[in-house]
């Protein structure tokens, strides 16, 4: 049992809501980074996702854009960002997954990858541009090490496609609250509960929900009908703003703590029921 | 060289979008479903005789076609060599082979009952034709565009503003094409219920390297009938630029199974292949995966894309047609690159023989074939596909021709001999 | 309307150079021993197989004629009335019909033995066209292009350089295509032995205006040829913009003898016919003689010539045609003018409903049509001449339309919503 | 008998050249035209050719263009020219000749012009884009008010068509030494005198050369072979150069009197003899 299977476990039987802050591994520096993880896991996080700087992130938007150029320019690449875990894991046993495109792991060769990961302390990788149609390379060895290999689930997922997916899916399920790129956005769609109320009917693996939160009025809603609110453009934008600082630290890790003080109030009153649509 | 198989090159690409090793599907879930829908609407496209009437019909009476096989004659006795026949795409409505796809695209877009197109561009014929095809039909239009290439190509940001389509610079990255591209798959991924992205070239996420190769076949199909009536019998050699590859695939295809047409991609020395100012992707790159393919790539050791340059702005992209890989990893297809200074000369000498100036982009096949003419019998034949006409170039070629809006001496002074 | 007697309309010019009671030779008498040699070489030619045959095929190979007969389904549903189809002169290489007559001419050139051809030019069209055919004939070419035009038409001067011409800015005059015009025959006067004077138009001394008119009714045969196919049936308007008259005539020769087709030729308003800034020579303009024939002008109370505007650079000219000076007066054709608005409007109109930048100087044609379209019933057929593409007037058009090199909002906030 | 025909037959009989200044009427003022006529005359001249301002001289080289200009800004319509000729005429019997182009006459009427340019002391008509086989409708009305049209031949003319030109020449022959326009040239072609010498074999008309013609060198070479030289663009470079000034007067009349006085040298010699060429 890995670490992110422990912490659904464990948060289960707590019936406690995750949070699953992103932040870009390199944002500003590494250095920084390993600091980070240390002050949202203190804060209450529960999974951090560590962004793999890429030059083209088509799936992100402006925030996290920044967020990963900025990884680039301190050089993050897959070697460091291994390193970084393998120092981390010295002192934090919180799960992590790497959050990425598929062409800097292709880069680094999917075996010595998924090797090198799992030796280090990663516990599932989440590539965003690897559907599961490409994803045998990578899904192989990532058993073979350990390591969970997570997928997305969209809003434009038709039923028996989230079905197929959710059989071979591993740690979770990420469920992308809206058709788009990752961003800070002011309302979270309507349909998502329902949505995530009919994909649990498809699966019993926690289903996590991210793209657009960013308050913790947004993650406190998300955890009333799922088991784990993704946050990723609203760090980006705070460490942006506070660069490599202890008052970033701090920021970040006010907004984490905020956050799981909401969601874990808002699990008070339990997931609510909904009508599953069509599509997911 | 070795030659092809034929029954080989014709499976290409398998059920699941694979040339071989090149190709596949790497893309946001989100936009999954999409490809999906767009594989069987374009199936069903095809077997449909309306369809295909309708595509037919625009291509003739809209866009021009068939655009001549030209023989320059001059070129040729310039050259001394093999005789040179131009594809005449640069005869295309809005100036290049680009409307053919997106002619195609754009009717499958209104078949899909899609009410709106998004689409990235470099030298912004592709937007251009993309934009012109959504004022056509009736469709939105948004174009991305890299903040660089907005200021290199002036002319067609305007054309695509007039065509009604909306034409958004990109400030992120290297501001150029891959950049746009970027931004256009952020656009689709945000819109892709009622949105067709409509992509410029045989890159991307299957199925558009097929589509693409598909509708911009026309101009091979049409050489090759044009050819043997002239020649009676099949060139030697075939010769288009590459950038993401689609003229040179739509002038290739379907001479794939004539074992004896050899074929050669030009891509984009840049400044020299021994520094990075290149884009010459399938030359000097290495595989990996960017836009949704598979394919060859300019990347770093780290897999991050490289900034590319080609004095052409529709040969600035770092990465290429899956189906390109796959040609050059069988050997039925030559790659090679020419530089800058080399296209420069060749638009020169186009200009000068044959009164055509050709685009930036074309002029690295021209400049190819003028080197490799004279090593060949005159009996021997090569086909230039001439992707492109050079007005939206010609503040670049005049910048480095020297040329000026002045004249070399007044009229006045000259009408009089002393 | 009077219908024409079609008996007369096919016997102008006569042997001496008169459509009625214009036209004729009015040109130092140095260069009349040049006219008569031309005519002589033109007869001989025309009768000449073998020159029919280069032309026909540099026409289909290097021009590539036929150009469509498009029609325009959105515009004509936009607009409510007869079905407006579109012959597109626009594809010809180098952008515009007057490649038509350029090729026609330089052929002469090449069959006369003369090494140096010697042209003006307004828009540029023509001087591009010229240079062209110079280029492809490996003759050498001097372009006379007024200063004020050289300036507005940049893209095509760099075009008319690389392509080997001189570009001589005219400083004299009011320094627009008149003075081009003085300026190319003093160049001719000086060379004429060595030198082919290609005129751009249906203008100048006879034989000009037979020999243009002839190159340039290859459109009308086309389309006479392709409406008949498409309609089966006439068209019952033809419409064309109307500087020298030449992609009029060309399009309006054919068709003559058929009584039941109306003809509208559309000058250039300019500002507006109540003030000087036009250049509407049938419409407002008086008998005189100016380059070389008797025919409409543009002139003052003491027979000077006046300084003419028009938005469309191509349009600026104070006469016209001697042919069409007949035409208005036996009836035949209708003349009427479109002003600078006007024409500014039926650009964007055509370029929102059917994806087609036209050329300044042919809005003008396609903005009259669309005001006499939703006067005619659904069954009745408009031809407009699209004599050419707008590239070269890309940045007059953005000004006027408000368009700049900005987008209405930078990509990167759009991505995210909200 | 008319002016021309007069002054040419006095001085044959005094085996005289005939110097034949062209100015531009209205250049700079018509006030300063009428001087300068005067002035010309006082000097030698033995006709003057008197430009009519035209927009569009596309057979004038930039010397005459601009005199041309300078005319046309002067105001110096056809009827404005002919009241200064009726006011020379109060002054001087000079022969005078209108120099222009046919669109100012076609609009002032071609009857009507000849009448009132008959009138006023006209005596020759020389419009430079009126060749013979347009020339009809000025020649009759030209006839019939004693108005000389005199007509061109150039080196490009063919010899059977200058036999018939000459047929139906009037006053002088007008032969234009070079195909080009008019202007200041270096040099006079080398042909020049044999194909006068080829013209003169036609008829019995005084033959005037022009073109070029701007130094009293050039005059007087003239001078040795043809009856008349023609000095245009040199008189209006001197005009451009002085305005409307006395110095202006006196620079023109000091070249027409050097002019003259080199021609009058010349001819001492006689006309040579020389081999007619094919064409003129
Ligand atoms: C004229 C022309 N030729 C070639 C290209 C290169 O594209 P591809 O490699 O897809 O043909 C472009 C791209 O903009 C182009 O404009
Ligand atoms: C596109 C176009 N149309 C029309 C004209 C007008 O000429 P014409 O009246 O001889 O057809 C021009 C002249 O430059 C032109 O460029």
């Amino acid at each position: 049992m890995n670490r992110i299977e422990k912490t659904f476990a464990q948060l289960r039987r707590r019936r406690e809501p995750a949070l699953v802050p992103f932040i870009v591994a390199g944002d500003p520096t590494l250095e920084q980074t390993e600091s980070l993880v240390l002050e949202l896991e203190a804060r209450g996080a529960d999974l951090v996702e560590l962004g793999v700087p890429f030059s083209d992130p088509a799936a992100d938007g402006p925030a996290n854009q920044r967020a990963l150029e900025r990884g680039l320019r301190a050089g993050a690449s897959v070697d460091k960002i291994l390193a970084l875990v393998a120092r981390l894991r010295s002192r934090s046993q919180i799960a992590l997954v790497l959050f990425g495109y598929f062409n800097p792991v292709l880069r680094y060769g999917c075996a010595r990858f998924c090797a090198d990961a799992g030796r280090a302390g990663v516990d599932g990788l989440l590539i965003v541009d690897l559907p599961p149609e490409e994803a045998g390379e990578l899904r192989r060895p990532a058993r073979a090490c350990g390591l969970d290999l997570i997928h997305l689930l969209a809003p434009t997922t038709p039923a028996a496609r989230a079905a197929r997916i959710v059989r071979m899916a591993r740690g979770f399920l990420y469920y992308v609250s809206v058709a788009g790129v990752t961003g800070v956005r002011d309302k979270l769609p309507s349909e998502l509960e329902p949505r995530v109320a009919a994909l649990r009917r498809l699966t019993d693996l926690p289903i996590g929900v991210g793209f657009g939160i960013s308050t913790p009025a947004q993650a406190a809603a998300v955890a009333s009908f799922a088991d784990a609110a993704v946050v990723g453009s609203a760090f980006s934008l705070l460490i942006e703003r506070h660069g490599a600082s202890a008052e970033a630290l701090e920021a970040v890790g006010a907004l984490a703590g905020q956050m799981k003080a909401a969601m874990r109030q808002a699990r008070a009153g339990g997931p609510r029921q909904a009508q599953p649509p069509d599509d997911l | 060289m070795p030659r092809a198989c034929p029954e080989r090159s014709r499976r290409v690409p398998d059920s699941r979008g694979w040339f071989g090793a090149y190709g596949g599907r790497y893309v946001a879930e989100t936009l999954m479903p999409a490809l999906y829908e767009l594989e069987q609407s374009y199936k069903q496209a095809r077997r449909d005789p309306a369809f295909s009437a309708q595509l037919a019909r625009y291509a003739a009476d809209y866009v021009g076609r068939p655009t001549p096989l030209y023989f320059a004659r001059n070129l040729t006795q310039r050259l001394g060599g093999a005789k040179i026949y131009l594809k005449r795409e640069d005869l295309c409505h809005t100036g290049a082979h680009k409307v053919n796809n997106t002619l195609g695209q754009a009717l499958l877009a209104v078949r899909m009952k899609k009410s709106r197109l998004t689409a990235e561009t470099g030298a912004g014929q592709h937007g251009v034709a993309a934009a012109t095809m959504a004022a056509l039909f009736g469709l939105k239009c948004e174009i991305f565009m890299g903040r660089l290439d907005v200021e290199r190509q002036a002319l067609n940001v305007l054309r695509m503003k007039l065509l009604g389509a909306r034409v958004n610079p990109v400030e992120s990255g290297s501001k150029t094409l891959k950049d746009a591209l970027n931004e256009a798959l952020r656009d689709w991924i945000a819109t892709v219920r009622d949105t067709y992205y409509l992509i410029g070239t045989v890159a991307g996420p299957h199925p558009y390297p097929l589509i693409v190769r598909d509708f911009q076949s026309v101009i091979g199909r049409e050489a090759r009938r044009q050819v043997l009536r002239r020649e009676r019998r099949l060139p030697d050699f075939l010769v288009a630029c590459v950038n993401g590859g689609s003229n040179a695939i739509g002038l290739f295809y379907p001479f794939l199974k004539d074992a004896a047409v050899k074929m050669v991609g030009v891509e984009a020395a840049g400044k020299g292949l021994d520094g990075p100012a290149h884009a010459a992707t399938l030359v000097a790159g290495s595989v990996g995966v960017l836009h949704g393919n598979r394919t060859y790539l300019l990347q770093d050791e780290f897999g991050q894309i490289r900034e590319t340059h080609s004095i052409a702005a529709g040969l600035d992209y770092p990465g290429v047609g899956p189906e390109h890989s796959y040609l050059k990893d069988i050997g039925r297809v030559q790659y090679t690159a020419v530089t800058d200074e080399q296209a420069l000369k060749a638009v020169a000498l186009l200009a000068e023989t044959e009164g055509i100036i050709s685009a930036l982009e074309s002029a690295h096949a021209v400049a190819y074939a003028a080197a490799l003419a004279p090593s060949l019998g005159s009996e021997r034949v090569i086909i230039v596909n001439l992707s492109g006409r050079g007005d939206k170039d010609m503040q670049t070629i005049a910048a480095h021709a020297g040329l000026t809006l002045d004249g070399a001496e007044p009229a006045a002074e000259r009408a009089t001999a002393g």
